[in-house]
């Protein structure tokens, strides 16, 4: 056990470090120059030098890489060209936003999901399973940033019950906070618990299938005692890794989400900081969503691990 | 809208949540460019000692009154009394004296409009005199912008966090591309001001902006840049629209440097085949005024003449065909903002009608266009606001993007600059229309400046004519 | 149809005029079967006859898409089942009648300590005061089924047990509130042969116990001969005949029922020395049963029978069937007869000292993987034109040694030879020649075609280069010979049934004109009634072209139609070897003797009952 | 499973009944296809033109579904930009395919270390979500169509992989494929002639769940400013454009919506549709 947990977070590390070269390889071949950007317009070519020279940008770009990580590992994201202020506190405050936001948003997808699915799960022949299963078809087709836009018009500009955007300010209550968080991450998680509903619905139906679901039926078991005593926890394991990689498209939606509620979260740092090439600043945000997604891909795989023995077993 | 009865705003009794567009990257506008940060500190946290009114009119700031030397290479300023910076220390010459010192450390472009200072002299605690390499007819309102701000030398290591000014207002606090919080300076020298707190909202999107007004986040729009979102205010009594100037020409630059451009005929077609009202029609739903230089109606030398290059296509393809031009192919970079992705398409539309083929290039504004345009002059035709006021003397600039060449007109503007003051305004007026006649460059439309507000919400500028949101006479109820 | 046996006056279950539908078709025609308190009802029919489908319609399980009319009454069920509401049947289910499956592999839930999952049914019907009389239970009914540890079994999941195991903990939990009725659907096909015993023992010692009625679903009919008291035949969803066990296997009325004990008995052959098969029985008539001393049908070993040998207790086991001399490669002596016991009577394969052992794949450097010995020092020959069956358990090495001879996996140590060539580490060109040798015929007849191939494709497949026009008349040829029509070219695999699938496997295996044809469960996965039309085929195959055969199943009687020399294997070795007729009849190994013992055998089943005394 | 000899024609599994998923979701996706094509030749109004005295018409006046901020007609532009949306998909999932794939049968076959080194990669690049690829390539080489359809493709190709390589261990697993191999066949025409058709169903399964991913990343790319630039009308940029009309033009958002709606739709529809039909398990339950 201890083994395989060693040999998970090596080869984790090791994507890690992987992801790191080609987020920095990528990165240092953006077109614009961070230090005119920095400067503005006009500045002579003397100034330029200097500028580049003070933000590192003339040293081989192995010498920057290797700098980079090592300021990495001790927890410094490098201080930004263009704001002049470390990249690591405001990746930090950033990401508790987009957390926040995209832990709602999952909350929500899986409240939508988790019923929506069973239910178009054991409806399957019957029209309340179609209408089920059509819903989360309709939710899927539409993009999400224009779910946010309906929901825009509709709630807080027609409505005005929920703000049209923006965020709670550090000493605002958690009532700000909730009427801030309502409508993005409804945007956010109704789309992508139609997605997970068409997961939960498809495992669902093959645990249906499988003998021993049978075999607790023959016990004298419901159907939905069936289903729920056994039939959830099996149909969970298959989930769970669609769940992750959902989480990782949500990371990506929050981007995008972010953008249209005007939450100054990582997505909108990401979008900002490509716009003023502040480079260092893009490479941090990239890197911590890039890890983000792997850290969840192994959250996933250790509670999978957790829930079925044989995969326990096996490591 | 047809709301659910009145919008309540959320912001607390006295205070005002202006809702803005672009963000400031820090609060250090000698050191880092763009707009944003002198919009919003200059006037409302720094003052300097002169400022532009909402009629373009240089009025009197930190300084009660000035005398200028006859030959015009020095200027007398009597400062006003009692002024305090924000920290509480006493604003004086040796401050004024500090602050213009320091404009060589400054890299941004602000600093060399006050190129023409050479020296500063401390006469007592309320006089200072400032002494210019040449005479400059601009010094003074070069004086109202951001390079013109005084600073104390007890606040100036950690500009980009900290902004001590002798303003109404103070920082409290700024989250970059979220807010701005301003509270009152309880010492300024004109007493506090009418609201004890201002909250600026950036938001990268004018439908936010709007949708912000209109679910009560914010109690004001200023420089909203999207016209066609106000029509949905326009039969709510709850809130009120104005219309102003701004010193802001939308230009079509064209590389004068290079193949077609520096054929005076191809840029006369171009002038020619555009339909300047159809690009203000489309990128600024009709609103904003049209101009035929690169001078605002503001401005004393405003060319009012009639456009000398009126929409002829007819026109337009014969001078392309005497330049041996039609059909070629022209690079058109444009910033990646919506109102000139707008206007591009109607140029780009325009263009092809005459013959033109048209290869739009979209870039990310600012860190590609500003590299690319600007920096590298890498470009054929190019389509962006000329925001900065009192700017067309570019035109002379030898290093600018426009790539123009013409004595003439380079020595119409020295004279202008440095000659007697009263014949100033008629040569300006000259070398504005030598520049529009010989076709350097189209010019579309001025962009309007749009406020929309809370109708209880009173004393936004209207207008926008100088580098600041002034916000010192804002006030709610 | 003979009319339902009435015995008692409540019968425990009892199914009147019962169809299935699924949409337009019906799948079971009116099927009427009693059984009565304590009574054990064997059901048999060919797969596909509807057997299930009875079953689970007795149990109110049937899937939603299936409608079933008719009666089904069970004892302290009130009313028609297929009446009654969800909450009357869950009652039921369980308590009154409970259910074992066919796969214990997946009828357990995987996520679930096995403990609870037998506690559970006690819980769901309350016949347990609470959670630790439960669980208390759970490991004394682990105890009743025999099931080694019962404390320590309780804890484990699923995959922790054996199939064996898992099937006894299903058979706890179907027996866990001593129901009236247990039906039993093909509880032991899945199983190894010694551990279908334990098993059906320990259902008819329960049964017998509880006084459970048992309605016993198998194809086996051997199984059901031993198990039950009374049989039921069904055919496309109708029960053709019913009576008393020794009645219906000895004397069967019905033609289907004479048709299926024929097939089923490979013990038996008919005048032209074939196994009788469902469409050549009928001709035969009821003949009576009599066991003839079958010769197998296959070829014989040339130059005398091998030596009976047992792997002795202690010491360097000795090399099997061993032949003097070897076959060369170069030998004319395949197919077309042309040279004629060229090469007869000498060693074809030859293995020595074999071992083939696994590290478990994906291991990394940090973790040390634990080597499964699959093969431990295996030698024997097998002589040119030779039939050697292998036998043993599932997991005994028989598929890995094959994999040695057709070249497709290496041996970690040892020496293996064929026709000549060393092949313990190949080259290229003898790897060729190994491959243009050996062919080899597999289990599944549907998995070892590839379904988006046409029948042509697939068995012009091993030909590797050649003239187009010349390999399609070789397919057609060949095809004719396993006993397919030209139509069949352009088909696909799922066109056909499995009987004649396997025989387009064994088509493809041939077209290469091979020496040796390696068959690897070749009929284990078909029906009884199509098995021994395989089994022809492939010894008058073996004769035609005068392979070299070497046959794996875990089935004797198998083995004993086609090969005269068995070989049987445990744990990676071969542990007797010799004619198979001695094997049989004076088994030397104990594993051997439990072999034997165990494999079920419808005409010691039925004359156990005559002596009154059932299995 | 066994039974008489079937007498079905040899394209039994394709005509086996199409369910109602494949043939909704398919007239959906080829209705979009149509107005693509149609375009091609004709479109009521040529849609690229700027006429400043016709913008904003409701629909009607001349103008089916009305005009854009431009003056362009709207229903030219949806059949135009329905070019680009589907060359979008058809690229992306072209160029998924075409990487994704290969690598994941060359790791399924092969196994071992080269099957650890390259799901490793995979894992490296399944880090890169598509939409963040895109952003950051736009970034890099410039927005555009063409960047956003190869970040796309790129972001992609890695669930290929994965679906592909365990494809690929399924058919390796079964006994055709010894026999294959007993038989002397090499890897390639394993490849080839087993595995590739094998796993078909599953990648055109796994393409039309990425065709319609593709789509809607488009939209919100465009939405972003990192996808279709101007003059070149796509369904992402039309919404995009016309989101400061929601309250003045409603009619500006709602038809490009549905048109992106619809599609992604259609293709989820068809592609379920398929899924459900190659399921073996869904014949026995039918
Ligand atoms: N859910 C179902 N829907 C439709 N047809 C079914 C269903 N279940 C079984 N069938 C069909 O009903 C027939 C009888 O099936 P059943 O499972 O009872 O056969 P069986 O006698 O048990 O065969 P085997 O020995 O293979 O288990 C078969 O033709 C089968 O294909
Ligand atoms: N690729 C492999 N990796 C690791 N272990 C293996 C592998 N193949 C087989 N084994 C193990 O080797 C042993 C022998 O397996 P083999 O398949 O030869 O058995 P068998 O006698 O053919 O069984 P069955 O009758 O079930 O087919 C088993 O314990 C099996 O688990
Ligand atoms: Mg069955
Ligand atoms: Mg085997």
């Amino acid at each position: 056990m201890i083994v395989s947990m060693t040999r998970r977070l090596l080869v984790f590390a090791g994507t890690v470090l992987a992801a790191s070269v080609v987020i920095f390889g990528l990165l240092s071949v953006l077109p614009g120059d961070p230090a005119e950007v920095a400067l503005g317009l006009g500045a002579s070519p003397e100034e330029l030098a200097a500028q580049r020279a003070e933000m590192g940008l003339d040293q081989p770009l192995v010498a920057q890489y290797l700098q980079w990580l090592g300021g990495l590992v001790q927890g410094d994201f490098g201080i930004s060209a263009v704001t002049g202020t470390p990249v690591g506190a405001e990746l930090g405050t950033r990401l508790t936003t987009t957390a926040v936001l995209i832990g709602s948003g999952m909350a929500v997808a899986v409240v939508v999901a988790v019923p929506l699915g069973v239910l178009a799960a054991t409806y399957q022949r019957r029209p309340v399973g179609a209408l089920l299963s059509g819903s989360s078809q309709v939710g899927i087709a539409v993009p999400n940033f224009l779910a946010g836009l309906l929901l825009i018009t509709v709630f807080a500009v027609q409505l005005r019950w929920f703000p049209a955007g923006g965020w709670y300010r550090t000493g605002d209550g958690f009532g700000t906070l909730f009427a801030h968080l309502v409508l993005p991450a409804l945007a956010l998680g109704s789309v992508q618990g139609a997605v997970l509903a068409r997961y939960v619905r498809s495992a669902v139906l093959d645990v249906m299938r499988d003998d021993w679901m049978r075999t607790a039926r023959a016990k004298g078991l419901s159907p939905a005692r069936a289903l729920l005593r056994h039939g959830l926890r099996n149909a969970a394991v298959p989930v769970l890794t669609v769940g992750g990689v959902q989480l990782g498209v949500m990371l990506i939606g929050a981007v995008v989400i972010e953008r249209v509620f005007v939450i100054n979260g990582l997505g909108s740092m990401l979008l900002e900081r490509i716009a003023t090439r502040d480079m260092i600043a893009v490479q941090g945000i990239v890197l911590v969503l890039v890890l983000a997604v792997l850290l969840v891909n192994l959250v996933v795989d250790l509670v999978q691990t957790a829930v079925d023995p044989r995969l326990r077993e096996a490591s | 809208g047809c709301a659910a009865g009145p919008p309540a705003s959320r912001s607390a009794d006295g205070e005002i949540t202006i809702a803005l567009g672009t963000s400031p990257t820090n609060l250090d506008f000698t050191r880092s460019a763009g707009v944003a940060i002198p919009q919003a500190l200059l006037y409302n946290v720094y003052e300097g000692l002169v400022k532009i009114d909402d009629d373009a009119r240089v009025v009197p700031l930190l300084a009660e009154s000035w005398t200028a030397a006859p030959d015009g290479l020095s200027y007398t300023f009597r400062l006003r009394e009692g002024v305090r910076f924000s920290d509480g220390s006493p604003m004086t010459a040796d401050d004024v004296a500090f602050s213009f010192d320091r404009l060589d450390e400054w890299t941004t472009a602000s600093a060399r409009s006050l190129s023409a200072i050479a020296g500063t002299r401390v006469l007592s605690p309320r006089e200072v005199v400032v002494e210019l390499s040449e005479p400059d007819n601009d010094l003074l309102r070069n004086l109202a912008g951001p390079g013109g701000a005084i600073f104390t030398p007890g606040a100036v290591d950690e500009l980009a966090t900290t902004a001590v000014g002798t303003g109404p207002y103070r920082v409290e606090g700024y989250t970059q591309s979220f807010e701005m919080r301003l509270v009152a300076h309880d010492d300024h020298w004109a007493g506090p001001p009418q609201a004890r707190r201002l909250t600026l909202s950036y938001y990268s999107d004018p439908t936010a902006q709007i949708n912000a007004l209109l679910s009560g986040s914010a109690d004001a729009v200023v420089g909203l840049t999207a016209p066609q979102l106000l029509g949905q205010l326009d039969d709510d009594p709850e809130f009120a629209v104005t219309e102003g100037t701004t010193t802001g020409e939308v230009v079509l630059a064209m590389n004068n440097a290079t193949a077609p451009f520096d054929d005076e005929r191809v840029r006369r077609a171009i002038r020619h085949a555009v339909d300047d009202d159809a690009v203000r029609e489309v990128a600024a739903d009709g609103r904003g005024s049209a101009i035929t230089s690169m001078v605002p109606p503001t401005d004393p030398w405003y060319d009012d003449r009639p456009d000398p290059y009126p929409h002829d296509p007819e026109r337009a393809r014969e001078l392309l065909a005497e330049a041996g031009q039609s059909g070629t192919e022209v690079g058109f970079t444009v910033p990646n903002l919506p109102q000139y992705v707008a206007a591009a398409q109607v140029v780009q539309s325009d263009l092809t009608r005459v013959g033109l083929t048209v290869d739009l290039r979209i870039r990310e504004f600012p860190a590609v266009w500003l590299d690319e345009v600007f920096g590298r002059k890498d470009y054929q035709l190019a389509i962006i606001n000329h925001a900065e006021p009192r700017d067309i003397g570019q035109f002379s600039n030898p290093d600018y993007y426009f790539g123009y060449r013409d004595p003439v007109a380079d020595d119409l503007l020295d004279q202008a600059r440095t000659g007697p003051a009263d014949e100033y305004t008629g040569r300006m007026r000259a070398y504005a229309e030598r520049i529009s006649d010989r076709a350097a460059a189209g010019f579309l439309y001025l962009t309007p400046w749009l406020t929309a507000h809370r109708e209880d919400v009173t004393g936004l500028p209207v207008n926008s004519t100088s580098e600041s949101i002034d916000l010192t006479r804002a006030a709610r109820g | 149809m003979s009319a339902p046996t009435t015995t008692t006056a409540i019968p425990a279950l009892r199914l009147t005029d019962l169809h299935v539908r699924s949409g337009g078709r019906t799948l079971v025609h009116g099927v009427d079967l009693e059984l009565a308190p304590g009574e054990r009802l064997g059901l048999i029919g060919e797969s596909g006859s509807g057997k299930s489908l009875t079953a689970y319609a007795a149990l109110g399980l049937l899937d939603e898409s299936l409608q079933a009319t008719g009666t089904i009454a069970l004892a302290g069920v009130d009313g028609n089942l297929l009446d009654a509401g969800e909450a009357a049947l869950c009652r039921a289910r369980g308590r009154t009648a409970s259910m074992v499956f066919q796969e214990p592999m997946t009828a357990l839930n995987p996520l679930m300590r096995v403990g609870a999952q037998i506690a559970e049914v006690l819980l769901e019907h309350r016949t347990v005061p609470g959670r630790a009389a439960a669980a208390a239970a759970a490991v004394e009914l682990l105890e009743q089924v025999r099931m080694p540890d019962p404390e320590q079994a309780a804890r484990a999941y699923p995959h922790q047990l054996s199939g064996g195991q898992r099937q006894r903990v299903v058979l706890a939990i179907a027996m866990a509130n001593a129901p009236a009725v247990l039906v039993c659907d093909e509880p032991t096909t899945a199983l190894d042969v010694t551990v279908q015993g334990q098993v059906l023992e320990l259902i008819t010692e329960l049964a017998r116990e509880r006084g459970t009625a048992l309605l016993f679903i198998s194809h086996d009919l051997a199984v059901v001969a031993s198990v039950t008291d009374r049989v039921a035949v069904m055919q496309n969803g109708r029960i053709v005949e019913q009576g008393p066990v020794d009645e219906v296997l000895t004397a069967p009325s019905h033609p289907y029922t004479r048709a299926l004990l024929a097939a089923a008995d490979l013990s038996v052959l008919d005048e032209h020395g074939r196994l009788r098969t469902t469409t050549s029985a009928p001709a035969a008539s009821a003949a009576p049963l009599r066991e003839v001393p079958v010769p197998p049908a296959g070829p014989q070993r040339p130059g005398g029978p091998a030596a009976h040998l047992v792997l002795p207790e202690d010491g360097p086991p000795p090399v099997f069937n061993a032949v003097e001399g070897t076959a060369d490669g170069t030998g004319e002596s395949t197919g077309d007869g042309a040279g004629e016991g060229a090469g007869e009577g000498r060693a074809l394969i030859r293995a020595r000292d074999l071992t083939r052992t696994y590290r478990r794949a994906g291991a990394s450097v940090l973790r040390r993987s634990h080597p499964v010995h699959a093969l431990r020092g295996v030698g024997f020959d097998v002589a040119e034109g030779q039939a050697l069956g292998i036998v043993g358990e599932s997991g005994s090495g028989k598929s890995t040694l094959i994999r040695q001879l057709c070249g497709l996996d290496r041996p970690t140590s040892g020496s293996l030879q064929l026709a000549g060539d060393d092949i313990t580490d190949p080259d290229r060109a003898t790897l060729r020649r190994v491959r243009e040798a050996v062919s080899i015929v597999f289990q599944d007849p549907m998995g070892s075609l590839d379904p988006r191939m046409r029948v042509r494709d697939i068995v012009a497949e091993p030909v590797l280069r050649g003239d187009r026009a010349e390999i399609r008349d070789r397919v057609a040829r060949l095809l004719e010979s396993v006993g397919l029509d030209a139509a069949a070219l352009d088909r696909y695999p799922h066109q056909f049934s499995g009987g004649q699938r396997q025989r387009i496997a064994i088509a493809r295996a041939l077209i290469t004109r091979p020496r040796i044809l390696v068959a690897d469960e070749p009929v284990s996965a078909l029906d009884v009634s199509v098995r021994a039309q395989v089994l022809n085929l492939i010894a008058g195959l073996a004769r035609e072209y005068r392979l070299t055969v070497v046959l794996i199943s875990h089935d004797l009687a198998v083995v004993r139609h086609v090969c005269d020399t068995v070989a049987v294997m445990n744990q990676g070795r071969i542990v007797e070897a010799g004619p198979t007729a001695d094997v049989y009849a004076s088994p030397l190994h104990p594993f051997t003797r439990r072999l034997v013992a165990a494999t079920p055998r419808l005409r010691d089943a039925l004359a156990d009952r005559t002596k009154g005394d059932p299995a | 499973m066994t039974g008489p000899q079937r007498t079905d024609p040899p394209a039994a599994t394709a005509s086996r009944r199409l369910n109602t998923g494949i043939i909704v979701g398919g007239g959906l996706v080829a209705l979009a296809v149509l107005a693509a094509l149609v375009s091609l030749v004709w479109t009521p109004h040529d849609p690229l033109p700027v006429v400043a005295a016709d913008r904003l018409l409701t629909p009607g006046d001349g103008y089916l579904l009305g005009t854009d901020p431009y003056g362009r007609d709207v229903l030219s532009l949806l059949m135009y930009g329905a070019r680009i949306s589907l060359l979008v998909g058809v690229v992306a999932v072209a160029m998924a395919v075409v990487i994704g794939v290969p690598v994941g049968v060359c790791a399924g076959m092969n196994g071992g270390r080269v099957d650890q080194l390259l799901m490793r990669i995979n894992d490296v690049a399944l880090a890169f979500p598509a939409l963040l690829l895109a952003i950051v390539l736009g970034a890099v080489f410039g927005a555009g169509v063409g960047t956003a359809m190869i970040a796309l493709g790129i972001g992609a190709a890695p669930s290929f992989a994965r679906v592909s390589r365990s494809g690929t261990l399924q058919v390796m697993s079964r006994e055709y494929v010894t026999a294959a191999r007993a038989a002397g066949r090499g890897g390639l025409f394993v490849a080839v002639r087993h595995v590739l058709p094998n796993i078909s169903g599953l990648v055109i399964v796994q393409s039309s769940v990425a065709f319609a991913i593709a789509v809607l990343s488009e939209a919100a790319l465009s939405y972003l400013g990192f996808g279709t630039t101007p003059p070149t009308p796509s369904w992402g940029r039309m919404l995009q454009e016309s989101q400061s009309y929601l309250a003045s033009a409603p009619h500006l958002v709602v038809w490009p919506g549905l048109a992106i709606a619809l599609t992604v739709l259609g293709l989820n529809l068809f592609g379920d549709g398929l899924r459900d039909h190659l399921d073996p398990r869904m014949e026995a339950g039918r």
